[in-house]
């Protein structure tokens, strides 16, 4: 059985039992006759339970692939849905103030629970004109840049930063590669390190690469229980290993690429359970569970002062690798 | 500057280039740069350390550090094994102390030859610890690039090399020490998206591949022309991402030049400390 | 808000921009922006200051400098009464103390009606005292900025006044107080190449006039063609010049949501301190 | 008598009594008989001496205008010309590091009797292809860009900057204007003022307005005799005011643009004399006063603690402007 490619293509079957569900809903809403009608509810009560069990099974035990189709579906809440749940007062800012401006990464001041912070984070589209508009959440170099000036702000006017993490990856086109792709997202990695403010970041979908790190870099990073993180798209690590980016799959196997893999490694300090179905069957749910997380890990590092916060960001990445050691 | 004997004991050898046939004895007494168009072949990092410091002066550290497999990740063992066989060594970088006309330095140099020169747990870790040391000691640091990017066997840990040597990059930057990237070819993705494209000082070898995304990727994704000189160092410095292009005959005295400069505080901080930390 | 009573005793005017008939009453109901084509037009000093800060919390200073005439520049003395007539006011920015939704804020305000909101001497010094006393006393700054530039008339001076506020912006930015400008129409040439541009944060008014060099010095110098909305708010935002484009009816609101969060810090260390310095 | 309009215009009789001098000393040695060439020998040294008076006369009480003429004049030294006289091992470094590099600012490290310094500086070109290379030393958001970046390193280094100032004005083109020439000029000065390592600027020929103050916001400013300095081009002036920009020269004295005027209202620190004739005639001895006043002026500076550097530097500013104070 070959994999499914999209998350609309993997859930296929529950869509249409889920169409089916609203089909009787609405015949039943139409039946005049009680007795009809309340035959049709019971029936659609039954088909509801099976609905949930259906998910239930689906969504226990994804495997790696499912969770890379789940991280990128179009339903999924993204980062300015977070932005309107979880802070008051937002003011988005933009520009990297060197001639360019840049709508795949976002950012600005807010409160969260009233204290003020700076958010930032990649924006995907949902439907095609927001998508191009987004560049399918694949920055460029002014994102990147626009980043580093609102961690400088943060910094200069001691607010914690919070990120969201949605990328498929860095713009790699040619405009991109002219204007310093790669400075910029080492630019932005590096004033993350400069930042004696908490930093907290939250893998809510993709977690890109290079597109990702560039504002991942923080003191706290959090992984949605479906989000995946990943140095490699899993079909360019197939195309490059076998020749065959449809074996994306068994690719993303071998990488590891899950949120458990992530903490496992220690790479990541918590992962945020979903909702049933995942985090787009239950937004206000997700919504509370990232709110919560981001309470306690903000907590706990506005307890330290601005030197240890930046120390401690340093050591938590300076621990990061595996090797052996050979004998002398 | 040291012995340039020929590497083989062949007589001839073909420009990989301009395809013309070269003299070995030539070839090598010119740094492996083609006589007739001037391409820079690629060198082992042994080659380009011996070519670059003073004589004798390389300590090499770092050397018990060796990659293994910890994603289980498929065939990497077996790749692992080939390159070590290959290069006699246990990862692409080779790092230490050395001296430049007598200044001393903290070193980095990466060989192409062991897989690509791709960035996985030991390349990050040398790295940092190269930029860490030259931090604490307060010597210039030198990183001679040469990474197709990341190591996708290593994952998740590959990526996070990217934040840790740009860390310690800054922690360089902070301690008010230089530090000096050479891009040589090729110096792409993860590792220039990483420590290497925030060197305070940035000079590359003519004609040196210098990108992001492969070239391919990239020209599937920008709806703009491709320019002929596309990911050369000449492209980066036009775009104003280099600060200069060195022929590799000039390259140690340009080297040597930007340490006595901009080294100069930090290399006095190290001299009144006896020359230690 | 306050009061907005129609600037003349004329029941009609003409929108200057689509040349229609507006009824004065409902024109500045609607804070002189055109019903029909949403131009923006020029505010006085005083009525930006009503219409932005809380009722009655302005507090004007710095009301004694007035500008001389240091290089005995031709007709400068002649112009500057002219302009003190028209506007009864000594120069071309209006600074003090004011509140924003209760939160204290140093403000300054350009007056375009001032020869051109020109920046010589007298402006130059009440802007470097708005930004000192928001470093000095934590207090956000918000600068309204319209002005055609440096004063000519003044020379040298008033090129070092770009210096001068530049600086004083520096030292803002060090104290962790932000400082926000606004762009009206016009903000062009020294202004905007000094302190204008340097804010943590700039809105600008829809539409405004926003350059460096004069239009048609830009249009001389370039071979490029010269895009339709050269040089006005829209055009920095699509550079990335500026943050955001604010219709002049939500812009009390955005100025109070950045000085909430941006300003928070430095507010809890103004009211640590009773409220004073 | 309408005012010349170059530097070749104004020395015009000047340039043809060289020419004739040279002239007749190629005359005298190719003339064979000792006599006659003895004769031509004593008519040439006449000459030079009616030459040096010329000279004198011409350069002594100089307008504004010819001042301006002066400072704009081909054969005076340019800014590379002083980093070859007065520093060893220069690299010269490149590029904002944001996709663009700019010719008309040049920079890199250096040593200054054997110390590191930082230096920066506009450069101009000498013949048609050198001027379009240097874009007539007029740079681009770039170029000021590359000078952040050098100062940047001149504070992270300890080196004092050493900036040349030789501008007729910043860029005004559309591509300037889009990629924020006014931003890059103003985060220019603001870094200067950032930096506690000490800063000299020597004003070389032309000071022209923001561009030119965009590298020259130093601890000490220093001019040479016959440099100008000025908040608009005189021509620009007299567009504006008497829309004849012919009427620069007129413009130039009501601009006060030149040494003595900016040293009388405290804005420079030092006349820096030049040659008789102009520094062209003899760049040896303009670099020898360049180089001791760098010497004195760094000497001082480096004799006080980084952060006196800074407010020294705030100070110097702070005081800038002439005003009144009205009755009460
Ligand atoms: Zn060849
Ligand atoms: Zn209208």
């Amino acid at each position: 059985m070959s994999s499914p490619k999209t998350h609309k293509e993997w859930e296929r079957e529950l869509l249409e039992l889920e169409d089916f569900i609203a089909k009787a809903r609405e015949a039943a809403r139409k039946e005049a006759e009680p007795k009809s009608r309340e035959a049709l509810e019971a029936k659609i009560e039954d088909l509801e339970k099976g609905r949930d069990k259906f998910i239930d099974v689906m969504y226990s035990n994804l495997g790696p692939w499912e969770k890379v189709l789940i991280a990128r579906a179009e339903k999924r809440p993204y980062t300015l849905d977070y932005v309107q749940a979880l802070f008051s007062e937002y003011v988005e800012l933009q520009g990297d103030r060197r001639g360019f401006a840049d709508n795949a990464i976002i950012g600005g001041p807010a409160l969260f629970n009233g204290q003020p912070v700076m958010v930032v984070g990649h924006q995907k589209g949902r439907n095609i004109q927001e998508r191009q508009f987004r560049n399918f959440g694949m920055a460029k170099p002014e994102g990147y840049r626009k980043a580093i000036r609102l961690f400088d702000m943060a910094e200069r006017f001691r607010m914690p930063v919070i990120s969201f993490v949605d990328t498929p990856a860095a713009d790699p086109g040619v405009e991109s590669e002219s204007r310093g792709i790669s400075e910029a997202i080492a630019a932005a990695i590096m004033k993350m390190f400069e930042l004696t403010v908490p930093t907290v970041a939250v893998v809510i979908g993709e977690g890109g690469s290079g597109g990702a790190i560039g504002i991942a870099a923080s003191n706290r990073v959090l992984m949605l229980e479906n989000s995946v993180y990943s140095v490699i798209p899993p079909e360019g690590c197939a195309a490059i290993l076998w020749r065959m980016p449809e074996r994306g799959p068994d690719a993303s196997k071998a990488l590891k690429l899950t949120a458990a893999s992530a903490l496992e490694y220690g790479l990541i300090d918590e992962i945020l359970p979903e909702p049933k179905g995942g985090a787009h069957r239950s937004p206000v749910e997700t919504f509370a569970t990232v709110k919560e997380a981001i309470e306690k890990h903000l907590g706990a590092l506005q307890k330290l002062s601005p030197e240890v916060v930046k120390t401690d960001r340093y050591d938590k990445y300076r621990g990061m690798g595996r090797f052996e050691i050979a004998e002398g | 500057m040291n012995t340039k004997a020929p590497a083989n004991s062949e007589a001839f050898l073909q420009c990989i280039n301009c395809k013309k046939i070269l003299f070995s004895i030539d070839f090598e007494q010119n740094l492996r740069v083609c006589n007739y168009c001037g391409h820079h072949h690629r060198l082992s990092a042994a080659t380009r350390i011996a070519w670059t410091f003073d004589e004798d002066t390389f300590e090499e550290l770092d050397t018990e550090l060796r990659s293994g497999n910890p994603l289980e990740f498929p065939d990497y063992v077996d790749k692992l094994h080939a390159a070590e066989a290959k290069t006699k060594r246990f990862d692409s970088v080779v790092s230490g102390r050395a001296k430049l006309e007598e200044m001393p330095v903290s070193v980095a140099v990466a060989d192409f030859n062991f897989m690509g020169g791709s960035m996985g747990s030991v390349a990050g870790e040398k790295i940092t610890r190269t930029l860490e040391r030259a931090a604490d000691e307060q010597t210039p640091a030198i990183i001679f690039c040469a990474s197709g990017g990341a190591r996708m066997q290593e994952g998740l840990l590959s990526l996070m090399q990217m934040a840790k040597t740009t860390a310690a990059a800054q922690r360089c930057a902070e301690a008010g020490v230089p530090y000096i990237a050479v891009f040589t070819d090729p110096t792409m993705a993860g590792v220039l998206a990483s420590y290497a494209s925030i060197a305070d000082v940035i000079v590359a070898e003519p004609r040196a591949l210098v990108g992001f995304a492969g070239t391919r990727v990239s020209k599937q994704a920008g709806v703009s022309k491709v320019p002929d000189d596309f990911q050369t160092a000449e492209f980066c410095l036009k775009h104003g991402m280099i600060d200069r292009i060195v022929p590799r005959k000039e390259m140690r005295d340009t080297l040597a030049s930007l340490v006595r400069t901009l080294g100069g505080h930090a290399l006095s901080a190290y001299a009144a400390n006896g020359g230690k930390k």
